[in-house]
Order: C-alpha cells, then sequence, then structure tokens
C-alpha cells in the first residue's frame, strides 16, 4: 500500500535532523515502542507495539536508516513480524526549510501488511497507517518544540 | 490450562452440567461435547449463520457464543426440533419444497426460520429474504427456501400449528 | 415399463436425515482417542525456509507430536499428476509440479502448510501453533500474470527457466484467411479475476489406522473418495484393500473437492499411521481461503472477424491462465475455456493459444464452471461490441450464428478437456433461445417498457445470453444394484455426492426399472468400501456417467427378475410386469410373486443353482461415454442501476435450460439455482483480492462477499428436452450450466442499463467501485 | 479458528463487573454481546486474558422514557430490542430507521447497544447515529460517574474516552426539538454489509421553514464517526432549497470527511458516495421535519 503526505515541523531542520539520529527519540516516536537497541550505524532493534482499539500486536521490529543526505533526506526502513503476521514500511523522507523555525517534511512509501491481519483486517490498513504516521510525526514535533525550547 | 467453569444448562429440554473451559465455543461445546452434530459450523466469525441456534427461543450464533455464556439457559438446537419420523412442519416445508441440497446451511436456517415465523407468521417474500440474510447457502440461490418458509407459513396457519420449542 | 418416474418431481430421500441434523459429515466422526490438528501456516506467499524451531510447541501440554517435512523422511513425496497432458495434442509443452505435504525448500504461496500439530483438542493444537518459530527469508514475490512470463522474473519453481507451465495452441479452419475477408475486425484484451468456491462446508478429513487389523478408515471431503484410496494405498504402501475411504455427507463440493491430494489428505493419514492413534483435522474458514483450490484467473487478447451482415468469420484468442503455485490438474480449465469460447456458434475458422503461468498464489483447480465462464464472456462481449459495431440487435447477431439444428452432431475439430475430439453431439439451439426470449418479455421490454422507463430517467437494462455446456465426460463410473430379501433394492456407486439429490434422481432411475417405490431403492455412493471402481463427481457427469451405469445395472436385474419370475409363476416374460414391488401377470392379479421373496429362491439355503447361473438378483454395470454430451441453455436478465452509487438491482432473472432428459424437474431446478447464484457472485460480488506481494486480502466471510437471499432474485426456469443419442437416458449434465453465462449476461446488461454512458465492460467480476472507476475514465477522456 | 484461553468472570452487578476491572486492568476486556469481539478472538487478533460478562447483569438492559421526551437506554440492550421498541419508534425515528441495519438479524438478537459504541467502529451505524442525536454517555468506575457527550467520546479507530476501569453503562438521548425530521442512509455492498458510506442527518426547521439546526454525521467517512459541520453552517438559517441541499453535500463531502480506500471502495468513491447520500438524506430529512407541524 502506498502511503504519501508531509507534516511541518516548528523548529529548524538541523536540529530535527539531530532528533532523527537518535534511537530514543525514534523508538519514542514509533507507536507502543519502549526502546531501540541499536545494533548497528544505522540499525536498530525493539519491540513495535501496534494496538488499534482491542486488536493489539507486539512485532519484533527492525528500523534501518539508509541513503541519508544530511540534512535533508533520508529512507526510513521498519519491518516487524509478531503472531498475527508481519509488517514492513519503507519510507523517504524529504525536508526543507520553510522560513525561521518551520520546516516541511514530505514523505513517500509503501507499507506492505501480511499475516492474519493482512487477509481479515485490510478495511483497517489505511486508517491505521495514515494515524501512526500522524501520531509519530506529532511526537516528533512535541521534541522538536521540548528541544528548541530547552536551547 | 485455565480454571474449568462448571456449567450447566438445558439444551433440547434435556439438563447437563459439566465443567468447561471458558474459551470453549458453545457451537464446539455443542458439537464435539455434547455430540449434538447437527448444528453446523461454517466460518466461525459470525457471517455465514450455519451455526445458528436458539437461545431462550431467540436465534444466535454459537460461534460468537462460549458455552459458558449458556450458563442457566436454553438452546435449542436442529435435532430439538423434530425427528426423522416427525419432522417439525417447518422441516416438512423445506422437504416439500426441496428447501436443501447439501444440507450443511440447513440446520442454522431452520432454527433461524423457526424463531422467525413465531415473531411474522405470514411474512411477505421481502421479510422472509430479509430474515434469511444471515444464513449463507451455496447450493440454492435461496429460491426453494423462500418458497420452503412460505409454505411453512401457510401450512402453520392453516393447522394451527406453533413451531415447537 | 411401468408408469414412469423419470421427469417426476419427486421428494429427495436424503432430506429426513439432512433436515433434523442425523446425517454425518466428516467433523461429526468422533472415534475415542481422537486427536486433533492444526497446520502451521505461512504467512508471506514466496520465502525461504531457512529453519523452524518446534521445540516450544512439542513441550506444550496436551500436544501429542508436531510434524515437519524433515520429519516425514522419505513419505515426504509431492502429489501425484491428476490430469496429465493430452497426449493427442501436438506440441503441447507442460511442466508438472505438484504440492507438496509440508513445505521443505521453499513457501510458494501464502498459507502453504509448513508443519503440522497434533494435539489432545483443536485449542491445543491451535495454540501450539503459535509456539512455533520459523525462519523465513521473504523473496520477490510473482503475482501478475503478464509480468511473471516478463525475463528476470523471480521464479516459482527455480529448476524451471520461466513460470510458463504449459503452452497448447490448437487450430481449427484457417483464421488468417478469415480475417483478410473480414467487413469488421474486432481486438479486445479481456481480463478475468479469480473467486473461490467458498463451499458452506470446509474441507475435512479424519483417519484411523488399526494397527491390528492393518487397516486404514479414512473419512474425507472429497468428491473422489476412490482416487483418494487407491492414491493413499500407493502413497502408504498398503493394498487397496487395506484402505477404506469414505465421502460421507458432504456440505457442497463445487470442483476443489475433487482436488487430489491436498497437502493435508497427504499428512494426516500418515500421522495417523505413524502415532498409531486416530486424528481429525478440520480446515477452518480462514484456511480454506489459502489453501482449497480456486480458479478464474485469465488474461485474454482476443480478435473476432465479422461480415457485415454480423456472421463470424473467425476467432483468435491468445491467453493466459493463472494455475496458481502448481499445476496438479493440468490442463482441463484452459482447455474448456478453449472449447467454450466458440460457445454455440457455427465458427468455421478458430485459433487458440493458451500459456498456463504459475504464480505465488493458492492452487488453481476447477471451480463450478471450470473454464468454461471465461470463453463464455469473451465471445459473448465481443458479439455485443460487434452488435453495436454492426447495428445489428443483439439478439439477431447471436441467431445468425447459431448451429443449426440440423448440423448435429457438430465437430469442432479440436480437443475438449478429456482430450476426446469436441463434438457437440445434438442440440436444438434457436427454440432454447426463442423461450427465454418470450419468458422475459424481450421485444415489449424493449419496444415499451425501456423507452418508457428511460424518459423517467430510470436505468435498466435487459441482456440475453446463449451458452454452451460440455458435460458428462468419461472416463467411466459403475453401479451395482440388488434386490434384497426384504424387497428392497441396493444401490452401490463409486461418485460421491456433495448435495446433488443422487439418493433421489439415481433411485428413481432404478425404481423405474424394477417397479417399485423410490422410497425403497437406497443408494450407498462415496464408500469404497462398498464399490471398488470409479472417478468421481466432477464435470457435471454424475446424473450422466453413473447415472447411466446404475440404469444399465438395473435394466439387467430387471432381466433376471423377469427370467426367475416366469420359471416361478409359469408365465411367459412378456406377460409380466413389474409394479409396487411385485411381478405380476398382466391381467391375472393374484397370479404375483414379490422381488423380495424372488430374491430370497434366486439364493437358495439348499439344492442347486443351475451352471453358468449367478445366485441372487444383482448385477454390476459400468458406463463410459465416447464422449461428452454437450447441454445449451439461454439465461436472460433485466436489471436496473443507480447510476449514482452503482447499485445494482436484478428486475428479472430466466433460464433455459436443455440438458436432454430430466430425472427430476425439482432437482434440476435447485441445480440451476445454485449455479446462477455463484454466477451473479462471480459477476458483482466475488473476487479475491490479492496484493502485489500475494498477500490474499479477503480471507473471510466479512470480506469475500457471498450473495445473500437479499441479493437473489427470483429465478424463472424454462426447460426444452433434446435427447443426448451417447447414452440410454439420453441425459446431458446440467451441474455447472446455472454459472457459466452469468458474467457475460450481467456486462451486457450493465451496458445495456448505462448505455447513455457507453461504457464498454471487459472484465469480470465487476463492483459498484469499479463501475464507478470505468465510467470516471470515460469521462475524464 | 479458536480463541486463545482466558479467564472469566460473570458479575451479576455493575459494581462487581468494576471491581474485575480495577483488578484486571489492561488485560480484561468486557464482554457484551461480543458480536465484534468473539470474531476477533477467534481469529487471535485478539487475546484477552480475562474476559468480564456483563450479560447476567440484570439491570444494565432497558428503554425508559425521559420526562423531558427524551429516552435512556441501557448499555445492554439488544440491536432487536430497539428495532422492536415502539417508544424509539416514536421519539428517536432516526434510531428506528438506523438499527434495522446492523449486522444480521442473529447479530441484532445478541449484539448490544453499549457493545457497539464501546467497540467504536467508525462504519457502526450507532456510533454515528449517537452522535447525530447529541447522545450522552454515562461511563462508571470506583471513583464514580462521568457523563460524556457522543460527540466527545470517540476519539479514533476502535477508540474512546473509556479507561480501563470504567464501565458504558447508559445512553441518553435527549428529545428532538419540533418540527425536527432525520434521515438515516447507507451503501453496503450486500444489504448487511458495513456500509461503503453511510450518513445520518437530523434537520429542525423554524416556522418559516429555515433550517434552525442541522446535524448530520457519516459512518465510514473517517476514523471516527465523522460530524459534517461545515456542511451544516452552509445550511443553518437557510430554507433547504435544492440549491442549498446540494450546496450542503458538496461541502460535506469535501471538507467535512477523510475517508480511506479498502478492497471495496477507495477514497474517492467514498467521497462521491458520501456526496449523493449527504443530498438524498439531507433533502428527506428536511421533507420530514417540513411535515411535522
Amino acid at each position: 500500500m502506498r502511503i504519501e503526505g508531509q507534516y511541518t515541523f516548528d523548529g529548524p531542520r538541523e536540529v530535527l535532523w539531530e532528533l532523527l539520529q537518535d534511537p530514543k527519540v525514534l523508538a519514542a516516536c514509533l507507536p507502543g515502542t519502549q526502546s531501540l537497541r541499536q545494533v548497528g550505524e544505522h540499525e536498530y532493534e525493539g519491540e513495535i507495539g501496534v494496538r488499534v482499539g482491542p486488536i493489539s500486536g507486539a512485532f519484533a521490529g527492525q528500523l534501518t536508516v539508509t541513503n541519508e543526505v544530511p540534512p535533508v533526506s533520508s529512507t526510513l526502513t521498519v519491518e516487524g513480524k509478531g503472531k498475527v503476521g508481519f509488517l514492513k514500511g519503507v519510507g523517504n523522507i524529504d525536508m526543507t526549510e520553510q522560513g525561521p523555525g518551520k520546516t516541511l517534511m514530505k514523505y513517500t512509501g509503501e507499507v506492505q501488511i501480511g499475516g492474519k491481519v493482512a487477509s481479515v483486517g485490510q478495511r483497517l490498513f489505511d486508517s491505521v497507517s495514515r494515524g501512526m504516521i500522524e501520531q509519530a510525526l506529532g511526537k516528533l514535533n512535541e521534541m522538536l518544540k521540548a528541544r528548541v525550547a530547552s536551547r | 490450562m485455565r480454571k474449568l467453569f462448571d456449567l450447566a444448562l438445558t439444551v433440547n429440554g434435556t439438563r447437563h452440567e459439566q465443567a468447561v473451559e471458558p474459551r470453549t465455543l458453545l457451537s464446539d461445546f455443542l458439537r464435539h461435547d455434547l455430540g449434538l452434530t447437527g448444528t453446523h459450523v461454517g466460518c466461525e466469525h459470525g457471517v455465514c449463520g450455519a451455526c445458528t441456534v436458539l437461545l431462550d427461543g431467540e436465534p444466535v450464533r454459537s460461534c460468537l457464543l462460549f458455552a459458558v455464556q449458556a450458563h442457566g439457559h436454553s438452546v435449542t438446537t436442529v435435532e430439538g426440533l423434530g425427528a426423522i419420523d416427525q419432522l417439525h412442519p417447518v422441516q416438512e416445508a423445506f422437504r416439500q419444497a426441496h428447501g436443501v441440497q447439501c444440507g450443511f446451511c440447513t440446520p442454522g436456517i431452520l432454527t433461524t426460520v423457526v424463531a422467525f415465523l413465531e415473531g411474522n407468521p405470514d411474512p411477505s417474500e421481502e421479510e422472509i429474504r430479509e430474515a434469511l440474510s444471515g444464513n449463507l447457502c451455496r447450493c440454492t440461490g435461496y429460491q426453494h427456501i423462500v418458497d420452503a418458509v412460505r409454505l411453512a407459513a401457510q401450512t402453520s396457519k392453516t393447522a394451527h400449528e406453533q413451531p415447537a420449542r | 415399463m411401468t408408469k414412469t418416474l423419470i421427469g417426476k418431481r419427486v421428494l429427495r430421500n436424503e432430506d429426513p436425515r439432512l433436515l433434523t441434523g442425523q446425517a454425518q459429515f466428516v467433523d461429526d466422526v468422533e472415534i475415542p482417542g481422537l486427536l486433533h490438528a492444526a497446520f502451521l501456516r505461512s504467512d508471506h506467499a514466496h520465502a525461504r525456509l531457512l529453519g523452524m524451531d518446534v521445540s516450544a510447541a512439542r513441550q506444550r501440554p496436551g500436544v501429542v507430536a508436531v510434524f515437519t517435512a524433515e520429519d516425514m523422511g522419505d513419505d515426504w513425496q509431492p502429489g501425484p499428476p491428476l490430469v496429465s497432458p493430452p497426449p493427442t495434442a501436438k506440441d503441447v509443452l507442460f511442466y508438472s509440479r505438484r504440492q507438496v505435504p509440508l513445505v521443505k525448500d521453499k513457501v510458494r504461496h501464502a498459507g502453504e502448510a509448513m508443519a503440522v500439530v497434533i494435539a489432545e483438542s483443536r485449542y491445543i493444537a491451535e495454540d501450539a501453533v503459535e509456539d512455533i518459530v520459523v525462519d523465513l527469508e521473504p523473496l520477490e514475490t510473482v503475482v501478475d500474470l503478464e509480468k511473471a512470463l516478463q525475463p528476470g522474473s523471480p521464479l516459482v519453481h527455480d529448476d524451471l527457466e520461466s513460470n510458463l507451465a504449459a503452452h497448447l495452441s490448437q487450430k481449427k479452419g484457417d483464421y488468417e484467411t478469415a480475417r483478410r475477408q473480414a467487413d469488421l475486425v474486432l481486438k479486445r484484451r479481456i481480463v478475468i479475476d479469480r473467486g473461490a468456491a467458498a463451499a458452506m462446508e470446509n474441507r475435512g478429513i479424519v483417519a484411523d489406522w488399526d494397527e491390528k487389523s492393518q487397516h486404514l478408515t479414512v473419512w474425507d471431503t472429497t468428491q473422489a473418495p476412490i482416487p483418494i484410496r487407491n492414491g493413499l494405498a500407493a502413497r502408504l504402501g498398503l493394498s487397496e484393500n487395506q484402505v477404506r475411504v469414505i465421502a460421507p455427507f458432504i456440505g457442497g463440493g463445487f470442483g476443489p473437492k475433487m482436488m487430489m491430494f491436498y497437502a493435508e489428505e497427504m499428512v494426516i493419514p500418515w500421522a495417523a499411521m505413524k502415532l498409531k492413534r486416530p486424528i481429525k483435522w478440520i480446515e477452518d474458514r480462514r484456511e480454506n481461503f489459502y489453501a482449497t483450490t480456486q480458479e478464474r484467473g485469465q488474461i485474454h487478447d482476443v480478435e473476432i472477424a465479422l461480415s457485415r451482415d454480423g456472421h463470424i468469420l473467425g476467432l483468435k484468442d491468445v491467453f493466459l491462465h493463472d494455475t496458481g503455485a502448481y499445476d496438479p490438474y493440468g490442463l482441463t480449465i484452459p482447455l474448456n475455456t478453449q472449447c467454450h469460447a466458440m460457445g454455440g456458434y457455427d465458427i468455421k475458422n478458430y485459433s487458440t493459444d493458451v500459456s498456463v503461468v504459475f504464480t505465488n498464489k493458492t492452487l488453481v483447480t476447477p471451480v463450478r464452471g471450470a473454464g468454461r465462464p471465461q470463453g463464455i464472456y469473451i465471445i459473448e462481449r465481443l458479439l455485443d461490441i460487434a452488435s453495436k459495431e454492426l447495428g445489428i440487435d443483439a439478439v439477431e447477431i447471436r441467431k445468425r450464428n447459431l448451429i443449426p439444428a440440423d448440423a448435429f452432431p457438430y465437430k469442432h475439430g479440436i480437443i475438449d478437456q478429456a482430450f476426446s475430439p469436441l463434438i457437440l453431439d445434438s442440440g436444438n439451439y434457436w427454440p432454447v433461445m426463442q423461450k427465454a426470449l418470450e419468458m422475459i418479455g424481450y421485444e415489449k421490454f424493449v419496444r415499451d417498457e425501456q423507452p418508457r422507463l428511460r424518459k423517467e430517467g430510470r436505468h435498466v437494462g435487459i441482456a440475453i445470453t446463449p451458452f454452451i455446456e460440455s458435460t458428462g465426460v468419461g472416463p467411466y463410473e459403475g453401479a451395482r444394484v440388488t434386490v434384497e430379501a426384504s424387497g428392497r433394492i441396493h444401490v452401490a456407486t463409486g461418485v460421491g455426492t456433495q448435495g446433488q439429490g443422487h439418493f433421489t434422481s439415481f433411485a428413481q432411475v432404478v425404481a423405474q426399472q424394477l417397479g417399485v417405490a423410490v422410497s425403497d431403492v437406497r443408494i450407498v455412493s462415496g464408500d469404497t468400501a462398498e464399490f471398488h471402481w470409479g472417478t468421481g463427481t466432477f464435470a457435471s457427469r454424475g446424473a450422466v456417467v453413473a447415472g447411466n451405469a446404475i440404469h444399465a445395472a438395473a435394466s439387467i436385474v430387471r432381466r433376471k427378475v423377469l427370467e426367475l419370475a416366469s420359471k416361478e409363476l409359469q408365465t411367459p416374460q412378456d406377460e409380466l410386469e413389474l409394479e409396487g414391488g411385485m411381478v405380476r401377470v398382466a391381467d391375472i392379479p393374484d397370479k404375483s410373486i414379490s422381488l423380495g421373496e424372488l430374491a430370497a429362491r434366486a439364493n437358495p439355503l439348499r439344492g442347486a443353482v443351475e451352471p453358468g447361473t449367478e445366485p441372487g438378483l444383482e448385477a454390476t454395470s459400468y458406463f463410459g461415454p465416447r464422449y461428452g454430451a454437450t447441454a445449451f441453455g439461454t439465461h436472460a436478465m433485466i436489471l436496473e442501476i443507480d447510476p449514482e452509487t452503482m447499485m445494482i438491482e436484478i428486475k428479472r432473472y430466466v433460464t433455459v435450460e436443455d440438458c436432454g432428459t430430466v430425472l427430476n424437474p425439482l432437482i434440476l431446478e435447485g441445480q440451476i439455482h445454485g449455479g446462477v447464484s455463484l454466477g451473479i457472485g462471480n459477476a458483482y460480488y466475488e473476487k479475491l483480492h490479492f496484493d502485489e506481494n500475494g498477500q490474499l486480502l479477503n480471507a473471510s466471510f466479512a470480506d469475500y462477499l457471498i450473495p445473500s437471499a437479499t441479493e437473489m432474485p427470483r429465478i424463472e426456469v424454462g426447460h426444452m428436452e433434446t435427447r443426448s443419442p451417447l447414452n440410454e437416458l439420453g441425459t446431458k449434465g446440467v451441474g455447472e450450466a446455472g454459472t457459466i453465462p452469468v458474467p457475460a449476461l450481467f456486462a451486457q446488461a450493465v451496458e445495456n442499463a448505462l448505455a447513455d454512458r457507453e461504457l464498454e465492460i471487459l472484465e469480470t467480476p465487476l463492483s459498484p467501485n469499479r463501475l464507478y472507476e470505468l465510467w470516471s475514465q470515460k469521462e475524464a477522456r | 479458528m479458536k480463541p486463545a484461553p482466558f479467564d472469566y468472570y460473570a458479575p451479576t452487578t455493575v459494581e462487581q463487573a468494576l471491581a474485575h476491572l480495577a483488578e484486571h486492568g489492561d488485560e480484561a476486556k468486557v464482554l457484551a454481546g461480543g458480536q465484534s469481539l468473539v470474531p476477533m478472538m477467534n481469529f487471535r487478533l485478539v487475546q484477552p486474558s480475562v474476559l468480564v460478562d456483563l450479560n447476567p447483569i440484570p439491570d444494565l438492559a432497558f428503554i425508559q422514557p425521559d420526562e423531558n421526551g427524551g429516552l435512556r437506554i441501557g448499555a445492554l440492550t439488544r440491536h432487536y430490542q430497539v428495532e422492536v421498541d415502539p417508544l424509539v419508534a416514536v421519539r428517536m425515528p432516526l434510531l428506528h430507521e438506523a438499527v434495522p441495519k446492523i449486522g444480521y438479524p442473529q447479530i441484532r438478537r445478541r449484539g448490544t447497544m453499549g457493545g457497539s459504541l464501546c467497540h467504536a467502529d467508525p462504519s457502526a451505524e450507532l456510533v454515528a447515529v449517537s452522535v447525530a442525536l447529541n447522545g450522552r454517555f454515562r461511563l462508571r468506575s470506583p471513583k464514580g460517574e462521568r457523563w460524556i457527550p457522543a460527540q466527545d467520546f470517540f476519539i479514533g479507530l476502535f477508540t474512546t474516552v473509556l479507561q480501563p476501569d470504567e464501565l458504558l453503562v447508559e445512553v441518553a438521548l435527549p428529545p428532538l426539538p419540533a418540527r425536527t425530521g432525520g434521515s438515516f442512509m447507507e451503501v453496503a455492498r450486500r444489504r448487511h454489509d458495513f456500509a461503503l458510506v453511510g450518513v445520518a442527518a437530523v434537520v429542525s426547521l423554524d416556522g418559516k421553514g429555515v433550517c434552525r439546526q442541522v446535524r448530520m454525521v457519516f459512518l465510514s467517512a473517517g476514523d471516527r464517526p465523522m460530524e459534517a459541520r461545515r456542511a451544516a453552517d452552509v445550511l443553518m438559517g437557510q430554507a433547504p432549497t435544492p440549491e442549498a441541499i446540494r450546496a450542503a453535500a458538496e461541502i460535506a463531502a469535501s471538507d467535512d470527511i477523510d475517508p480511506s480506500s479498502d478492497i471495496h471502495a477507495t477514497a474517492e468513491f467514498r467521497r462521491h458516495l458520501a456526496k449523493v447520500l449527504a443530498r438524498r438524506a439531507l433533502d428527506q430529512a428536511c421533507r420530514r421535519a417540513a411535515e411535522k407541524k
């Protein structure tokens, strides 16, 4: 499934980029993720707990960051598998400065869902994935604002 | 294994007491614990209707009920409607109108129809189709089933039959 | 001959048991010590199996065993080739790749079985399945038929050079010449997508190995118990007489239960012997959407050449057929498509070329219709477009091309699914179509009603679609008819029954011969202990092939009855009549003897049976048709579309069938009603949505939409009878007839209803969303 | 397809139920009609370790008139009871019109109003209707109780403000103003499938036939019941002429909803259907309002 969208952050691009380098920040943004263990330079592992109302699935997850062009763009790959199935998401993010203290992030990507959730939960994918992205970016923006404030 | 639940219920007029695991679906309890295999299981997610039974007279999906929820209640399955040598008027109507082919969906349809005709003894074809909308059948295209329900309604009217319970 | 029972609306013998919950289905089998199985299935459609850790599952309380491919050792063998490629066809390519009991090296479709858990209960078995840890390396998937054949495509079977599973070309006449002479040539791409059979009863199997008697009993939801028995014996190194396969009451077959051997059919009996414990596996609905075979996916590039007056000069079809991950069923479906793409029309020049393609999807084998709906869809779509292009009425252009009554038997000169020459044995097509036109009031509707309703702004459409159905193919079936001392008749045959009412229609055939009540004839089918020889219930052949075998056996028994009775009653045979279970001397009522008494005398306890004669009143007979009998029919429909929501309501539905001699009109109508409901599903509701990764997105009855009572119209059924010369009873099959023309009919009706928007529909199934898209695209242009 | 193991409690009072929820918190799921929950448990998409079954609690199923002309409906009231209740037909015709569209007959015999609302499926008829009718929900917890307006109750896909230790016990539907008409419409593949899109509209007219109150709520048009506020503004203070209604419908479909795509319908088709249904429903609601003297 294709995803596309944009989000305007309340902070300068450099600070946003800095945040994206921090596994703690990434963990905090990925819904239901307690912590991420760094396993490679740009590779992290952890438990992603996806919860949609009563439906909850724990996914043993992997996050990889590739083709980084600081502080402009990079590719995030999230992979996870659990009892209810598996998910794989590849997203390209591209950030441009929008005047003072504003950064526009454009994202495009593919989400692939498989197994049980895919076979009986299809009518939920679209809103779930959109919801999760919104949630993640919202959180990231909160942290960005906090970081800016703390300077 | 989780703590068992001491279940007591009445099925087709007979009282049963048995300890069951809470997760046991009523459909499985009826079929495998009580050996009442007339109730069929077609989807286990509440769409096909083959497992429909009467819970205190109400048609319900036995695959969406845990056996423990029938505690203290009374269940009627297809076996409780009539016997081979003494068919319930609805069963007889299904035979006369060829409302059954492979017969797998039939038990759920019979229980549904028995309850339906009690509330609506003289239904229109539209009402009949609406009442059957929660029971999938792959063999008949529903036409002979609809005819059977009509016939059952007529015979019940003329014979002043009260569907058994 | 006694008063005729053939053609009577006799009530069904099987119904009382079915109506009271007393009929035994496979899941109803209970055996002391019965264990339950659950399978671990792949989430991925295409992946390398790197490893599996089943230790936690094995340790779970209540789990008896967990088996993987490795655990099966040398017993791990792919299933047998069900249908080999046609030996008679020239330069046919066929790569046989068969389904496996459990995945060994790589997963080839989502839901493929990788391991089986045997436990004290199904609940525990499913708990344990969740304990298994699998290491799968996902591979790029093969889903799209065209991409699958492009160089560089990932391979479903690594040992093959491409995903091409088979290739077969057939020719009749000379299309290219015909094309040059044509006034109009239409070329279109037509896409047909996948559906499921979705019988209400999922598959199931119970295997019971008796160590002491060294005997295996298997209850199986199969349409073909005898081949399953033979195959199991061969796989398990047993004599066929050590294996008994019982196909009890089956909750609908529709084709997929003809498929042999499903992984579970290979694994469960093997495990039962291994553990020396009875085991039951019942497929659940979700599994059914992955593990039970499906059908319909084809892409046609088709071309038709016509003369100005609407005569078809030639037809050329090049198409791709999706066989899924394996191809055990050979070329049956594409052959049917090739044979039905000419419909009931007199087409002299025909060229058809199919490439069968492996994909990372569930296996494809026949589903009610079996390639025929696709063939009818393309020819009927082309004729509809042609009728508009040439300004010839949709009925008229068909009438001009129908095979004339005096042309039968009509030799097409290509081969059919049974590899025998495609010959349409008999028929009288136009009157059938005419009757359908009358029944639906075609002229009046087109002349008066439709214009009036259109003025009111309503979008109503009418359609009429003739079609053929090749039925009753070989090889053969057999039956044994026995008069018992009770006077009741026992009949054993090899075919299984899945709701077709065989216990009644077959009983009618026997009762007709022996002058007994239909209820006194007990049919036993689908139990290999009762009858040793046979193939199965498929290709609309039950009533034709088994029916005629039973008829033949009953006729021999009738002869034996008359011979013996004439001795006993000292009366010449021609003065005897069989009536009410008695043999009577025509005009002397009290001079009679009952069949039971005769049966007893034919099997004396003392005295001698004359040399050269057989004891008892019994006969076994077989019937194998020279080639298939071809039925014909016409469906007509009126529907209305809400052009804003694209919601559709079917207002009228008419079918006229000519399937030769009708055994039981009640049962026949039921068969047609059911067929039409699947057809309507195929046309507008039922589509299996596989995403680009081979994930099935609607593996539930909430998202896979089977027509319910509120979607189905009332169906008006008319009959014509053109007896088939190929068999004694004159019967033709009808099991699939209801389904075959519906998608074509539906598309025609939708186009007609939306005439003002000039849609051209070249695909099936449709949906409101799809119709909206087609319309929007048209607007955009 | 068998559910995973769980512990089962069958309290007979709300207090007991609340105690179980307090004890098990997030681990526990409340079982009402179970017509949405149990399928998900059978698929093992949901594996609660504790089920608290409300069905044995006698006093949670009721339909009561409200002195001011509204209705109070107990959380455990079955859809079928609402469907056939004469009082509902008279006082809340919109609800009466919507309920038969829920699931199948057998589902309606078992499914409950509270269950459906707490499940918060954006495709659920009752979820949209409760907002359209200005419903208020009574939530109880060991700490006490609170009333929440329907439109604040639903905060996302299958997500509500309900706390793990809280129970929805009752729904209050306020009386409708005079000259108020409602209309419920949906488009579904098969009659009883999840609606591709559905709409519940309530319009109140004043003596001059001008719209004084307009509430239109869509189902299957976002991650929660989607209230068409902008569309309502278009009609407020206007006479509901065909043009005004058409304009409101356009706005509703373009600005007020956020539909998603699935295998049955693209977001685009859903917007199109929303426009069509909004127009038809507003038109019917207005006519019904005008008929009331």
